[in-house]
């Protein structure tokens, strides 16, 4: 028989640029599962519903492909404002729940059935940091972050407390909200202050018209970033305008492994595009579950079969586009147990020519 | 009934949220009957729900004190900021109460209890079908009498003409006030609702989007009565479920529907005076 | 003076019905405006006065009936084309625009013209009918008082320089002078050659200066005659007259 | 004296629209205001319904200064009035129209309207009986159900009417009630006013119908550009010289 | 650092004004708040783009044809939605929701045409060396936006101030019946507004995607916000208070983020707007005009 299972991304609305990648990360990755003769015999079967990004739909969407269609697990959603409101529905349904794209603090807390590959900023930024600090010799900098954006506003907290951390001083530090296209008034600010570099807690297409509004001013600053400059969007948008910086991500289109340069090739044959960071963690994903459905003997008792994919999960290790990946088991709240956070490393990378490369 | 609980189980968020809707589609109900177009209901909606989800989660408040709560706080509000504002009009006071909206969700945005942009997660799913069955009845039967009384009434003179309504005895601030904050109340009710099954609130759940929706299931469904507004709201919820193997285009599909309802019913799907024709008409037929 | 048999018709409305919904306000009546001439049509309050004179400017749609201008049936034209081809309401209410100046509102009355200097001379007549609105020329029309705004109205309609005038109770209003005033510059217009349907609850006075007049009930006409005639017709006397 | 108005005066920015203007309405009487369109007669009105504030001078009903009193305190007070420019509630029904003016005299708990109690259902019924009863007063009770909008012009003046009348005034303000009415109606509004007087209340009106204002006012006040150039008996007032070349006219004399 | 604020200013604000002068027009003349002018705006961005991508047309014809693009899809919403509620007399804000499901149509069905992704001009559209004058930088764009911006609102302002087509579009704001009578052929002229106005927004559309360089199916969106909060700062349908209302707005965003803290850029801007609409309340221009009988 068939597996299903179930993906609940933003396919339209402002969150569709990351939740298409997704989807096309899952598709690929699961016609390549299925052309190889699906897991012990069984293909993967995918059923893809559009949570638009916001709360309710993925509420819904959560409860037809849990209830109705009855899903082995379930993929997503996008933005982690939509997994704090759809993950417990799966966690109550005892179904997993795997996020790839949710960095948020707190998403793995919601429950033993929650599972993401998606790399917390916190375990990203410090290094990445380190690593500028050390190629450009950067002494203070300046900080730009959206304020009204849980991901971006997470990334903030995790660099705010790392320069403190690394005592850096902050010349500056500026928000912008979602929608935003004119940022000079803050790049104004942080060009008074002076600083060696910009901080910014962005994603990739705010961060491409913040560099190019910087370099508009007349200011040659490197910017330093994480997972969300991690897009080839960046360049299409800055060009070589975003040369000098430094981004670090779990997965670089510069990772020269044979499951990244494997994964990237068939991406682009079939979508006709670049993958990015997003396509790769939800190709992934896919791997990871299905490594963890070679172990399970499916019963048809939808119940048990959910339960056993959960107890296999935690054991995959796979080495694919993103690297060497293991799960980790999320910080016990109140005792009890709960879900997994991806124990992968970072990779630093630094934009040259129009494109990432790994900073040496 | 197994097919009862399944369906039950995949669609009860979707029926909670008709609910909830029906309440704010009538809380904007409350202000348009009075003339006020206030698009603040949004706000006052994220007002009583993070009042509710704190006092749950911070302070293990029963439900139902949590819910009063989340009514009372926003009517307060309301109270202060309609003092100075109802002396507005028309689209300046749509604009006045968005721009309301906008200054508490940055309010929201900033504070720490609030949760900045993360918002509270993990509000408790408390909400049973029944709460809100009695509330959206609670609120449609007060709402029914008021219409029905000298308070209705006057909501109305003000609506049409405010210096004759004054002329009529009709304090027109003290009545628009008040429809301001009952308005604010139910909003803030069906916040708490709302919080306590979805899980998660945050700042931008409450903005202008929302305002916007609230106005058009309200307007949608047609204002000149309460059962409009309830209509109104029952199918803008339920398009999105409807439509969904449009897949890619099923906003576009939804926003052809939403245009076309408006073309052939510019009163609002409900409107007492057509349907009254419209029967009078086959009744007439049927005589002959 | 009686309706002399020699005049041509310029305007006439045939078996023209309206309705509101299901209600029928006009039920067909037949109307003809001898050119030069001054017609009246009175009738009680709601008898349809004010609904067959938005007919015939395009302002309703009429379920059926012709409106003839030399020929030309005008409810198939849509209303700028009916004032254009010279048929010009003054309509009840007024219809001041209340955002513009009282200058900017007589400018817009000669809208369909292109002739500059027979405006700015008209202009000069319209004021020298009504002094009040040269001295409040530069200020806003919402700003004048309610007769003020009835000359206003009356002001705007002759800068079309029409060749049908439809006056809708143009005396509502007003001072008794400014009455008499009103019904004097009628009877100037109308001298110049102008037609003149006049919709009047001053019965008295409209049918005093009327060749013609047209007695309208509950939708239909119900006595046509001379306007002297009429004046003594005790059925008018009675019921518009007030015995 | 009910309503006495002492050197009132009104400017709108630099517009002198009343200069110093004097009269007084007394218990019972039917008094009338002309004068030539423009002369301030509604602003008048709208000073002493509390729409507009006097710039300087005071404005005394029963001997209370009312200048700075809120419109709906005015009504309470007792004075009502109807518009020049028609102002009926035109997507409700006659009826409806009638009972907001009652708004004042319905007193019911707001227990009683949401438990729908006793009180609360007989006063609402009062309130219609009486609301259709002033309707047939103006001879519209046969459309008391009809939304005000289908009325014709002279039917919403009615209307008008029996609305002001529900708010059981003691000065019935008129600004030209028969503007728009042919003589027939006239005549009837006439005994209809006259009627109304009976009743005890005191009717203060606007008209430019002389045959209408000689007939029913027992005093009469002109006003020109802002300031009372006469006062007195109708007869006085058609024989007064300046009156007439100011306002009536020769014919009209 | 203030002069370099006062020209971000002064470009962010003429931005805002662009966007609203069209959208206070329709206000202004139809009466409708049309709130897919934001969508007909990014329209005008992609329409652009693809001239210049596909066609390799200039800027400025591109320009053109956008406007002519965006002008006639302003014609035929009208056509299509406004015109038959305007015969149906439907009650005011019934329009304003039919347009919500333009903007919805439109947005949805770019995103499925164009992609969710932000796009951008190809390099070398337009001159992006910033002029420095010692250490004050302004762009090529800012220049030509703040220029168009002013132009447009002279022409607009003189066309409604000093013609008889602006007298009679000032007529028919106030009462398309009082401008029937007057013999305006009053169809026609809303026709002719729904087009000039959709051709301004198209023309922001096309600037703003020039100089930002994030043309989205999703850029209306706050743009509306921005333009719905200028044209009632300035007086809903005044000309002049969209233009200075959106450069009270612009300077009012660059300033609070100089002087007080960007996390407040909104608050301090809505909140303003809130007080000046308690001060004035029809907005800086709007007429208040009302005889109390
Ligand atoms: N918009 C409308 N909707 C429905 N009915 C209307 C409408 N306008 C007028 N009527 C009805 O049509 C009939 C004729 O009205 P109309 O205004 O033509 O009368 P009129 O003779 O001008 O009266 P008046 O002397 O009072 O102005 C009246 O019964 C009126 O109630
Ligand atoms: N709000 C206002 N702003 C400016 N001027 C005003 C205002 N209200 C009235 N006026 C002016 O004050 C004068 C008196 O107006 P008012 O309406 O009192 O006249 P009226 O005597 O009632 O005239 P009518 O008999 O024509 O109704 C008029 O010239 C009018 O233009
Ligand atoms: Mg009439
Ligand atoms: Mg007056």
């Amino acid at each position: 028989a068939d597996i299903k299972l179930g993906v609940a991304e933003a396919l339209t609305g402002p969150a569709a640029k990351y939740g298409v990648a997704i989807k096309n990360g899952f598709t690929l990755a699961s016609e390549e599962i299925n052309a190889k003769g699906g897991v012990n015999g069984d293909k993967l079967a995918l059923v893809i519903e559009d949570e638009q990004g916001k709360k309710e739909e993925a509420i819904n969407v959560f409860k037809k492909l849990i209830f109705q269609d009855k899903v082995l697990a379930v993929f997503g959603p996008t933005l982690s404002n939509s997994a704090f409101a759809a993950d417990p529905i799966a966690n109550a349904a005892k179904v997993v729940v795997f996020g790839t794209s949710n960095t948020a603090d707190g998403i793995t807390a919601m429950g033993p059935f929650t599972f993401r590959n998606s790399v917390m900023e916190a375990d990203v930024l410090p290094v990445t940091v380190k690593a500028a600090v050390k190629h450009f010799g950067i002494k203070k900098v300046a900080v730009i972050y959206g304020n009204d954006d849980a991901f971006t506003k997470s990334g903030y907290d995790v660099f705010k407390a790392t320069l403190e951390h690394q005592k850096i001083p902050v010349t500056t530090t500026e928000a912008y909200a979602k929608g935003d296209v004119d940022f000079k008034a803050q790049l104004t600010k942080i060009k008074a202050g002076n600083p060696d570099a910009i901080v910014c807690s962005c994603l990739a297409e705010e961060a491409a018209n913040i560099i190019l509004q910087t370099r508009a001013l007349g200011m040659k600053q490197p910017f330093i970033g994480g997972n969300g400059l991690n897009s080839p969007k960046l360049f299409e948008i800055a060009k070589d305008a975003g040369d000098n910086t430094l981004m670090g991500s779990p997965w670089s289109a510069e990772n020269q492994t044979p499951a990244n340069k494997a994964f990237i090739t068939a991406y682009k044959a079939k979508f006709g595009a670049d993958p990015d960071q997003f396509a790769a963690q939800a190709y992934d994903a896919m791997y990871i579950v299905a490594d963890a459905l070679k172990n399970v003997k499916l019963s048809g008792n939808l119940a048990k079969d959910r339960d056993a994919l959960r107890a296999a999960l935690p054991a995959v290790k796979i080495d694919g586009a993103t690297g060497k990946f293991a799960f980790r088991a999320a910080p016990a709240v109140a005792g009890k147990q709960v879900g997994f956070d991806a124990d992968q490393e970072a990779i630093v990378n630094i934009a040259k020519g129009g494109k990432f490369v790994l900073l040496k | 009934m197994e097919w009862w609980d399944g369906f039950w189980a995949t669609y009860n968020t979707v029926i909670f949220s008709i609910g909830v809707n029906a309440m704010l589609a009538l809380s904007i109900y409350v202000t348009l009957s009075c003339g006020l177009l206030s698009l603040a209901n949004a706000a006052f909606m994220g007002i009583g729900a993070y009042t509710a989800s704190l006092l749950t989660m911070q302070f293990e408040m029963p439900f139902p004190i949590a819910l009063a709560a989340g009514g009372v706080l926003p009517a307060l509000v309301a109270l202060v900021i309609g003092i100075p504002t109802l002396r507005l009009s028309g689209v300046y006071l749509a604009m006045a109460t968005l721009g309301f909206g906008e200054v508490v969700r940055v309010i929201v945005l900033n504070l720490d209890i609030t949760g900045g942009p993360m918002g509270l997660n993990g509000v408790p799913p408390i909400t049973e079908w029944w709460h809100i069955v009695l509330l959206l009845g609670v609120t449609i039967y007060v709402l029914a009498r008021l219409r029905r009384s000298k308070i209705g009434r006057a909501f109305e003179a003000i609506k049409e003409d405010e210096i004759a309504a004054r002329l009529m005895g009709v304090n027109v601030a003290g009545y628009k006030l008040l429809a301001f904050v009952i308005g604010a109340a139910i909003a803030g009710v069906a916040g708490g609702l709302n919080a306590h099954f979805t899980f998660t609130i945050g700042p931008n759940n409450y903005g202008f989007e929302n305002a916007v929706d609230i106005l058009t299931m309200a307007v949608f469904g047609g204002t000149s009565n309460l059962i409009g507004p309830m209509i109104g709201s029952t199918i803008l919820s339920l398009l999105p479920e409807v439509l969904r193997h449009f897949k890619d285009f099923r906003l576009a599909i939804n926003g052809l529907i939403l245009i076309l309802v408006v073309l052939y019913l510019p009163k609002g799907i409900w409107d007492p005076r057509r349907i009254r024709a419209f029967l009078g008409r086959n009744a007439e037929k049927k005589v002959k | 003076m009686s309706a002399s048999g020699n005049k041509q018709p310029i305007l006439q409305v045939e078996d023209l019905a309206v309705a509101y919904g299901h209600i029928e306000a006009v039920k067909g009546i037949s109307l003809s405006l001898n050119e030069g001439e001054i017609t009246a049509l009175v009738g009680a309050n709601g008898a349809g006065k004010s609904t067959s004179l938005l007919a015939i400017s395009g302002l309703v749609k009429a379920q059926r009936g012709r409106v003839l201008l030399h020929g030309q049936d005008l409810l198939q034209m849509s209303p700028h084309r009916i004032v254009e081809s010279g048929v010009v309401q003054v309509a009840e209410g007024r219809a001041t625009l209340t955002t513009l100046t009282v200058e900017e509102n007589l400018g817009l009355g000669a809208y369909t013209r292109k002739d500059k200097d027979g405006v700015a001379r008209d202009l000069e007549w319209v004021y020298s009918l009504f002094p009040v609105l040269k001295n409040r020329a530069a200020g806003l029309a919402g700003n004048l008082s309610g007769g003020e705004q009835q000359m206003l109205a009356i002001g705007r309609a002759l800068m079309a320089k029409p060749k049908v005038l439809l006056l809708d109770e143009p005396s509502m209003g007003l001072a008794p002078l400014i009455i008499q005033e009103i019904f004097r510059i009628v009877q100037e217009i109308n001298k110049t050659g102008m037609t003149v349907l006049l919709v009047e609850q001053n019965v008295r006075q409209a049918l005093r200066i009327a060749q013609r007049g047209y007695v309208l009930e509950t939708g239909k006409i119900v006595l046509e005659d001379s306007g002297a005639n009429l004046l003594g017709n005790p059925k008018v006397v009675e019921a518009y007259l007030g015995g | 004296m009910l309503l006495q108005l002492n050197d009132i005066s009104k400017n709108f920015g630099g517009l002198q629209v009343l200069q110093g203007v004097n009269f007084n309405v007394r218990q019972g009487e039917i008094f009338g205001l002309i004068g030539p369109n423009g002369a301030g007669k509604t602003t008048v009105f709208n000073l002493i319904t509390g729409l507009l504030r006097a710039s300087s001078g005071s404005i005394r009903f029963n001997d209370d200064d009312i200048g700075a009193v809120a419109p709906h305190k005015i009504t309470e007070r007792g004075i009502a009035r109807t518009f020049q420019n028609i102002r009926v509630f035109k997507e409700m029904t006659l009826l409806e129209n009638v009972v907001v003016g009652m708004h004042d005299h319905l007193n019911y708990g707001v227990a009683s309207m949401l438990l729908n109690l006793g009180g609360f259902r007989n006063a609402e019924k009062e309130a219609r009986e009486r609301a259709l009863e002033l309707l047939s007063w103006v001879r519209l009770d046969h459309k008391a159900h009809m939304l005000a909008d289908s009325l014709s012009y002279g039917e919403q003046r009615k209307l008008e009417f029996a609305r002001a009348l529900a708010t059981k005034p003691k000065l019935l303000l008129l600004d030209e009630p028969v503007a728009g009415m042919n003589p027939a109606e006239k005549t009837e509004l006439m005994s209809e006013i006259v009627n109304i007087k009976q009743r005890g209340f005191t009717i203060f009106m606007i008209e430019h119908d002389m045959r209408f204002v000689m007939g029913l006012c027992e005093r009469i006040a002109v006003l020109n550009f802002g300031k009372i150039i006469a006062e007195g008996t109708p007869d006085q007032i058609k024989n007064n010289q300046e009156v007439i070349e100011a306002y009536l006219g020769k014919e009209e004399a | 650092m203030l002069e370099q604020q006062l020209i971000n200013a002064l470009s962010l604000g003429s931005v805002y004004a662009l966007f609203a002068l069209g959208f206070t027009l329709v206000f202004g003349v139809l009466g409708v708040i049309n709130l897919s002018h934001g969508a007909i705006f990014m329209l005008g961005s992609y329409a652009a783009l693809l001239l210049v991508e596909q066609m390799a047309l200039p800027l400025w014809v591109a320009l053109l044809l956008a406007m002519v693009a965006t002008g006639l899809l302003g014609l035929i919403i009208d056509v299509l939605v406004l015109k038959p509620l305007r015969k149906r007399n439907a009650p005011h804000l019934i329009p304003m929701i039919a347009t919500i499901g333009v903007a919805i149509m439109i947005t949805n069905i770019s995103q499925g045409l164009f992609g969710a992704e932000n796009k951008r001009f190809p390099q070398g559209t337009i001159p992006e060396e910033s002029v420095s004058l010692g250490n004050l930088h302004i762009t090529a764009v800012q220049v030509a936006i703040i220029v168009i911006a002013f132009v447009l609102m002279v022409v607009l302002l003189g066309v409604m101030r000093k013609t008889q087509l602006g007298r009679a579009l000032r007529a028919i704001a106030e009462s398309p019946k009082a401008a029937y009578l007057l013999g305006i052929n009053v169809e026609g002229l809303f026709l002719l507004t729904s087009f000039a106005a959709a051709a301004l927004g198209g023309a922001a559309g096309v600037l703003v995607g020039v100089s930002f360089n994030a043309i989205s199916p999703f850029m209306g969106q706050p743009m509306l916000h921005k333009g719905i909060a200028v044209i009632i700062l300035g007086g809903m349908g005044d000309i002049r208070g969209a233009m200075i209302g959106g450069l009270f707005l612009g300077f009012a965003e660059v300033l609070t983020v100089a002087y007080i803290s960007s996390d407040f850029r909104d608050a301090v801007a809505f909140g303003l707007l809130f007080l000046i609409l308690l001060v004035k309340p029809s907005g800086m221009f709007g007429k208040v005009l009302e005889r109390k009988a």
